[in-house]
């Protein structure tokens, strides 16, 4: 009968950054320690695992690159998301505005004449509007028709997949792609410039980090800032007090959906060079990045550091298939578990869990 | 503060200036060799990236003084950083990447460290130390096509195409061609899949086809879904790339494996003798077939033609202008030999052809040229269904 | 029960309570909000489990793990927040939860047959296939009721059942508990309600602050008593309120018509004047269109006909936040739940409504120290109590938090007050305190419109009374000759006065 | 008859394709009935596909393959309940993670497996006498497998025990108002586990299926996505079992017809229109009473704690 609650579990009535530093890190910990039993299983010492993962993320030119170009996705669209979060707005779409973000960008490098010095800088405006417009998408469905927002960005999701790839088997296969599902590569005005020898671009990259202090101080210290909480904290003091939550919505919407559609012209103009199958072109950063957001507590400026982390798991990933020759699936494994045990801590933080049968 | 600051900088340059070391020291001849394996797909596809990774074990145990490294499922376009890894941390002294997607990095790398020796699978690029080397199976479609025209009773024939690229529409033409030599009504009816590995597509692919009323099927897809799904229909197939002779005993005729460790053997030891270094490539393009021993007929080695079907073709006669009256079967293995024998008597693609829109594609007597083969965009009569880009 | 315990995070409910219902009576529960009188029947019926003490049923003792355990003892409860399910109807309500009999099927018809048997019984008709949302307040407590007795509930736990209903309906209510009583059930009724508690209990048990303060025969004790013992000292039932008179006519309300949450017309034709200077007192039972007049005052609910004017401006068509610019304050009926945002600090809640003029924000940045300095004059002036102004509202205790509402909403001396049930569920001091704030804004000239079920307040403080029924305004009289008889009745719907102004 | 073939191979491929989507479909119609999205149905999938797989092959019996698949698919589940009804985690991250476990550690664990056949697939049956009436034969009633005829049975059984049974009521309050259905007895961590459970279970039996009958192999992420589509599904049928079955067989029948088109058609275009309807069905029901009666359920991604509410 009660054995469905052999924990007991209060709220903590308030939540010190000790505590949540604290559980995160005992957290990630645990999972290491559940991932060695992985490594182990394939006959490699944990200790060596972790080293080399460690030193092939961060420890050469390449691994700081490596890091570095994942890291830029996952920070611009982290960034965005932490926002809409915040205003409780739970924005799954980013990988497909990222894709929508990569078709504006992609159009404009290939498509649309125009002066040379202009097409980057264009690039980047169309990337952020067609990331925004399909962020929207889901925000009027909400704010319209009451719309279940995890399920509608979702969906979308599918929806952008499918317009790329009908654009690069269809209208927009290059001529000179030899019937391959790409667009042409890029002519070079249309090229993020890239740290000499790496996939970096870097102007993404500032970018990104313009963006999360940005929008760490919209949030924090201005007049819609404070908006956006007090409609995430309490829809309903938020109409008392006469903030209308569509324009709250929209508005958070536009700058998460666009900041994933900057992050789908960096991966596009930055690394890629040419439009490609969608899982190619993004990795599943749009829904790594909800991770990041989340564990970065939807605090803008912990995102750059979240970010980072999880570009070191994925860079980590490449140094698993490469030094270790483990199967790559390893890093989903290793993945999934982090989270998990991250998951579980969570409510650590937010309740003080006690064990029944300690109190007896 | 400064002196960590000083220490950081320093730690990087050593980093940096070790990575360049790294780059610089050239293979020297005749010392163990280093390969790294650069796959698109998982060693398990039982299609193309298994095939390449068979290879590579047998090269590793022919040669005592060759080491491998692997780098399995690595996406397009994230090639470079793999590349950069196997040579600054892994030290390879050659890069084989095995997919045409990895055409631009490849290429980039090997403008980035001249001194490396690429071997890029596929491709149209080289540089003075990147070559290229493909395997090539449009003889043996042809050969299928052959048996898949004497056996279709609906003259129906299904091919499930991977992506509409120069390779596979030659494949196809040249299945339909044979198809078209012992049966003048057959058709190749043809679906995409867009995709290299993609079953639950290539299942339903199948599935359409065999509503469309097909009754034999080749395909281009790296499992053995379109022989397993034939097969439940009652339906005979071709294998791909690997036996698959073992996933239909009784259905699968035949097929196309691939030998890439005849190509990898060659290379690698011309390599270790110094034939080959990183200045001598521009012009080295392996495009092996039959005769070569790049690839092989049959659904399981040295079987060419399942036995439950050979008295079957024997029973079905065809004219052949030149042979006369014969069965499918000694004309399968006659055009086999024809094509293994260095004097190579017989091309699939030998004029006049015209393809299905009527244009004369290959003048009579002639024979398709090797850039009219890896360019060819055009469907050979007979071939029905989407063409993406056809002229 | 005996000893019982309860702690929450920051507060004790229940501290040693001792609690003892005889079979076959009519028990009376009685204290202010928040003095533990619901926990500790949460405790009973198995949703709360207590830290300490235990609970003997018949004499033995009995380990209540969960509501389903509560209902094997034949313990049921009737919520103040009704526990339905809106999109199942009312037999699935009632047999939602059993485990009785008949395997896992559900014998509807056999539940009907049930169902109406009791209703017919109890005088509790209702249409047991509707769905539960297409039904009325009354209608759901009876829903209620049936549950508990369907459950064939030996011990009936009621908590504030009469707060939703017309006098009308509290009789019929107290009828149909008699009858159950005389049927042998036992029945503990929460209230803080005095003249219910004298007229329908057998016995009372005053609890205040978490504590039992006595426990005693009905008969034997008095209205005035039992206040005593509730609020811990006598209460002046009147405050002196100096006689203001009455200035310009401030609003103007004509023919208003609006809409509730479910698309019914909720007002019908309301049409009132205000006064500077005067309270003018809104009484009625819930669920007569307070709640929508109120919203559509203060631009939260758009009004489908009439106009609202307030001098130049008709506020039945402005938005919230206009109208707040218009200097109309409002004290908010959850003022928890609208008034405040818990997990922002007080300092930001005070200024939730001029968060967006000077000196608050500068072009589109806040200024913090504008915003502190706010916070500490405000917390002077109304004595909210807390640590600092950086304190999280949701750690403020009600009091405290209707100090904050109060100190955000009449900053700025505000012409127009619409005040919401203002000292709903507050202890006495704070009652007062803020009763004499709303007077003092009167004296200042603002006109105030006050919200209110508990007719006390109405009567202590306003100087009209306008009588809400049905959407409609059954009358509007000057307090000197109101008399409760007829307000009662007028609250029932069944006596209509001619407007007197 | 040109439009009888293209009517039989439709439907009979629908049959088989819907299967799996029907199965999975029913069980997160289940789980976010109850309250609790599951975006993990890939990863269950892939688990289960995995697991019917090895076992069918060892034990020479696809039946037992598709209990164990059965088995797995419902302890990963747990996992899922575990974290979004004890530890109350939230469930869109919680389901993403398991996702992510699912697809590694079959692809782990899988290595050994790959390329190999399953020598003994489910069998095709062909029912007696109903086989040979003209077009509905060849269409419901050969060269199927016993699985997609029990997977139909399913459905009017889920139907029922959702809307005709306590536990039906039960599950229903517990989505919709979980405070209530505690108040009133009701084991709502129980239930909801009981639902994530039976979710995991059909999500296996749905990858199982594909290992030992659709493609009677194992390949890495051979369900290809399939996960998704059936989250989609669960919208577009309101969380009915019925109208889930009609929406599974009718992408089922989509999917066929992208290839079957593919010469006029753009199959991309066919295969989005699952997701576009699942928006447009959204809209559709997002007014008012019939938002109440067909709306998603109102506590869906809501964890519950007694006394918060």
């Amino acid at each position: 009968m009660t054995r469905a609650n052999w924990i007991r579990i209060e709220r903590r009535p308030t939540l010190s950054p000790w505590v949540v530093l604290g559980v995160s890190v005992a957290a990630i910990a645990a999972a290491l320690i559940a991932a060695g039993i992985f490594f182990k299983a394939y006959g490699v010492s944990p200790w060596r695992a972790y080293h080399l993962i460690i030193t092939g993320a961060l420890g050469s030119k390449v691994g700081i690159a490596e890091t570095a170009r994942r890291t830029i996705p996952l920070l611009l669209i982290g960034v965005g998301l932490t926002v809409a979060f915040r205003a409780l707005f739970w924005n799954i779409g980013a990988e497909g505005q990222l894709l929508v973000g990569a078709i504006a960008a992609t159009g404009v490098a290939l498509f649309v004449p125009m002066p040379e010095f202009l097409r980057l800088p264009v690039m980047f405006v169309a990337g952020f509007v067609g990331g925004a417009m399909w962020g929207l998408v889901p925000a009027v469905l909400k704010v319209k028709f009451g719309i279940n927002d995890v399920i509608s960005t979702l969906m979308l999701n599918y929806v952008a997949g499918f317009i790329v790839q009908w654009l690069i088997l269809g209208p927009w296969k290059g001529p000179t792609a030899r019937g391959f599902a790409y667009t042409d590569k890029f002519p070079a005005s249309a090229m993020i410039p890239r740290i000499p020898g790496t996939t970096v671009h870097w102007p993404t990259l500032i970018l990104g980090v313009l963006a999360a202090v940005i929008a760490y101080v919209w949030v924090a210290r201005t007049r819609q800032g404070f908006e956006i909480r007090v409609v995430g904290e309490n829809p309903h003091a938020a109409q008392y007090a006469g903030i209308s939550q569509t324009k709250v919505v929209l508005a958070v919407m536009l700058v998460s959906g666009g900041l994933a559609g900057l992050a789908g012209v960096g991966e596009v103009a930055g690394v890629q060079r040419m439009l490609l199958d969608p899982a190619k072109l993004s990795l599943g950063y749009g829904y790594t990045a909800i991770i990041v957001a989340w564990l970065a507590r939807r605090n803008p400026l912990a995102v750059i550091v979240t970010s980072a982390l999880f570009g070191v798991i994925m860079a980590g990933g490449d140094v698993i298939k490469v030094s270790l020759g483990l199967p790559f699936q390893l890093v989903n494994v290793f993945n999934g578990l982090i989270l998990f045990f991250l998951i579980g801590s969570e409510m650590f933080m937010r309740y003080r869990v006690s064990f029944a049968w300690r109190k007896r | 503060m400064n002196k960590r600051l000083l220490g950081i900088i320093g730690l990087v340059l050593i980093l940096a200036v070790g990575g360049l070391l790294a780059a610089a020291e050239e293979y020297v001849p005749g010392t163990p060799l280093k390969v790294g394996f650069v796959y698109v797909g998982p060693v398990t596809d039982y299609g193309w990236t298994a095939a390449h990774d068979q290879a590579r074990q047998i090269c590793v145990d022919a040669f005592p003084w060759l080491e491998t490294v692997i780098v399995e499922t690595v996406e397009e376009g994230a090639e470079g950083a793999v590349i950069d890894r196997l040579i600054l941390e892994e030290d390879c002294d050659v890069i084989i990447t095995c997919s045409f997607g990895f055409i631009w990095g490849t290429q980039e790398a090997a403008v980035r460290y001249p001194d490396k020796i690429f071997f890029h699978c596929s491709g149209f690029l080289r540089e003075p130390n990147m070559a290229t080397y493909m395997a090539d199976f449009y003889q043996i479609y042809y050969l299928n096509g052959l048996i898949a025209g004497a056996l279709t009773e609906t003259n129906k024939l299904g091919y499930i195409g991977a992506v509409p690229i120069p390779e596979v529409k030659r494949h196809i033409s040249a299945f339909a061609l044979g198809a078209r030599a012992v049966n003048p009504d057959a058709e190749v009816h043809v679906r995409w899949i867009n995709a290299w590995v993609d079953e639950v597509g290539a299942a339903a692919a199948t599935r359409a086809l065999i509503a469309e009323g097909c009754d034999g099927f080749a395909f281009t897809e790296d499992t053995a879904t379109v022989v397993q799904v034939a097969a439940e229909g009652g339906f005979f197939s071709f294998g791909h790339y690997s036996p698959m002779y073992v996933f239909s005993p009784e259905y699968c005729v035949s097929g196309q494996i691939a030998h890439w460790e005849a190509i990898y053997l060659d290379f690698i030891e011309k390599v270790y003798t110094g034939e080959y270094d990183a200045h001598n490539l521009k012009s080295v393009d392996y495009w092996w077939l039959l005769q070569e021993g790049g690839v092989e007929a049959g659904c399981d080695p040295g079987m060419v033609i399942n036995p439950a079907w050979v008295d079957r073709l024997q029973g079905i006669m065809v004219d052949d202008p030149v042979l006369g009256t014969l069965s499918v079967y000694d004309l399968v293995m006659t055009r086999l030999q024809q094509m293994s024998d260095p004097g190579l008597s017989f091309d699939p693609f030998q004029g006049p052809i015209y393809d299905r829109t009527g244009t004369l594609r290959v003048l009579p007597n002639c024979i398709l040229s090797f850039d009219g083969l890896t360019t060819m965009q055009w469907a050979a009569d007979g071939v029905v269904g989407p063409w993406p880009d056809e002229p | 029960m005996r000893g019982i315990v309860k702690r929450f995070p920051g507060v004790i409910a229940n501290d040693e309570v001792d609690l003892v219902v005889r079979q076959g009576e009519i028990h009376c529960l009685l204290g202010e909000n928040g003095a533990g009188k619901t926990t500790l029947m949460r405790i009973l019926y198995g949703l709360y489990q207590p830290d300490e003490g235990e609970i003997l049923l018949n004499g033995e003792a009995i380990r209540v793990a969960s509501p389903k355990a509560a209902l094997a003892h034949r313990i049921g409860m009737v919520h103040q927040h009704f526990h339905l399910v809106p999109t199942l109807s009312v037999e699935e309500n009632v047999v939602l939860g059993l485990s009785e009999g008949t395997g896992p099927f559900l014998r509807l018809r056999r539940t009907r047959e049930k169902l109406n048997r009791l209703a017919g019984e109890y005088g509790l008709q209702v249409d047991s296939q509707a769905k539960i949302w297409q039904l009325s307040v009354g209608q759901q407590q009876r829903v209620e009721i049936l549950k508990a007795l369907y459950r064939e509930a030996d011990i009936l736990i009621m908590d504030e059942p009469t707060s939703v209903l017309t006098p009308q309906e509290v009789d019929a209510l107290f009828g149909t508990l008699r009858t159950l009583v005389d049927d042998g059930l036992t029945i503990v009724f929460i209230t803080h309600k005095l003249n219910e508690v004298m007229e329908v209990s057998d016995r009372v048990t005053v609890l205040r602050k978490g504590k039992v303060v006595a426990t005693v025969e009905t008969a034997t004790s008095s209205k005035a008593e039992l206040a005593r013992l509730m609020v811990g000292r006598e209460v002046v039932f009147r405050i002196e309120k100096a006689t203001a008179e009455r200035g310009e006519k401030i609003l103007e309300v004509k023919d208003l018509h609006a809409n509730n949450d479910r698309g019914l017309p909720a007002l019908r034709g309301v049409t009132f004047d205000l006064y500077e200077g005067e309270i003018l007192g809104v009484a009625g039972v819930s669920g007569n269109g307070q709640h929508e007049l109120s919203e559509v005052l203060t631009g939260l609910r758009k009004a489908t006909r009439g106009t609202a004017y307030l001098e130049t401006n008709d506020l039945a068509k402005c938005s919230a936040r206009e109208i707040a610019d218009f200097g109309v304050a409002h004290v908010p009926t959850e003022r928890i739940r609208a008034g405040t945002v818990p997990n922002m600090t007080i300092r930001e809640n005070l200024i939730l409504k001029s968060y967006r003029a000077r000196p608050f924000c500068r072009w589109v940045f806040l200024d913090q120290n504008a915003a502190t300095e706010n916070a500490c004059h405000a917390m002077r002036e109304y004595e909210i109590s807390a640590p600092h102004d950086g304190t999280a509202a949701k750690n403020l205790s009600g009091g405290n938090i209707q100090r904050l509402v109060l100190a955000r909403e009449l900053s700025g001396s505000p012409r127009f007050i619409v005040a919401a049930h203002p000292t709903y569920g507050l202890d006495v001091g704070a009652t007062e305190q803020v009763r004499q704030v709303l007077l003092d804004q009167r004296a200042q000239g603002a006109g105030v419109l006050v919200i209110s079920e508990d007719l006390d307040e109405i009567l202590q403080l306003s100087d009209r009374i306008l009588v809400l029924f049905g959407g409609e305004v059954m009358g509007i009289m000057q307090t000197a000759e109101a008399e409760l008889e007829e307000i009662g009745l007028m609250m029932a719907g069944s006596h209509r006065r001619e407007v007197a102004v | 008859m040109e439009w009888q073939t293209w009517l039989v191979s439709t439907v009979s491929f629908m049959l088989v394709h819907g299967t799996p989507l029907l199965l999975a479909t029913l069980g997160e119609i289940y789980a976010e009935r109850s309250g609790v999205l599951n975006l993990g149905i890939e990863g269950m999938m892939i688990m289960g596909a995995y697991a019917g797989f090895v076992t069918a092959y060892l034990t020479r019996s696809p039946w037992i393959g598709l209990g164990v698949a059965a088995a797995v698919g419902c302890g990963f589940s747990l996992i899922h309940a575990f974290a979004s009804i004890t530890l109350r985690a939230n469930q869109v991250v919680s389901g993403l993670a398991l996702t992510l476990l699912g697809l590694g550690l079959s692809g782990v664990l899988g290595r050994p497996w790959g390329g190999m056949p399953l020598p003994n697939s489910m069998p095709k049956i062909m029912v007696p006498v109903l086989a040979d009436i003209p077009i509905l034969g060849p269409m419901l009633f050969d060269g199927h497998t016993l699985v997609e005829y029990i997977a139909i049975l399913l459905v009017p059984l889920m139907w029922f025990i959702l809307f005709r049974t306590k536990i039906g009521i039960s599950i229903r309050s517990v989505g919709e108002d979980p405070a209530t259905a505690d108040s009133l007895g009701v084991n709502v961590k129980r239930v909801r586990y009981l639902c994530v459970a039976v979710g995991g279970i059909l999500a296996g039996i749905a990858g199982g299926y594909l290992a030992v009958s659709y493609r009677p192999a194992w390949t890495e992420g051979m369900t290809g996505g399939m996960g998704w589509i059936v989250i989609a599904l669960t919208i577009f049928a309101f969380w009915n079992p019925v109208i889930g079955l009609a929406g599974a067989y009718l992408f089922a029948a989509l999917y066929h017809l992208s290839f079957r088109l593919q010469p006029w058609v753009s199959p991309e275009l066919l295969q989005a229109l699952p997701y576009v309807f699942a928006i447009v069905v959204l809209v559709f029901v997002s007014r008012g009473s019939l938002q109440r009666r067909m709306g998603a359920p109102a506590a869906l991604t809501i964890p519950y704690t007694r006394g918060e509410d």
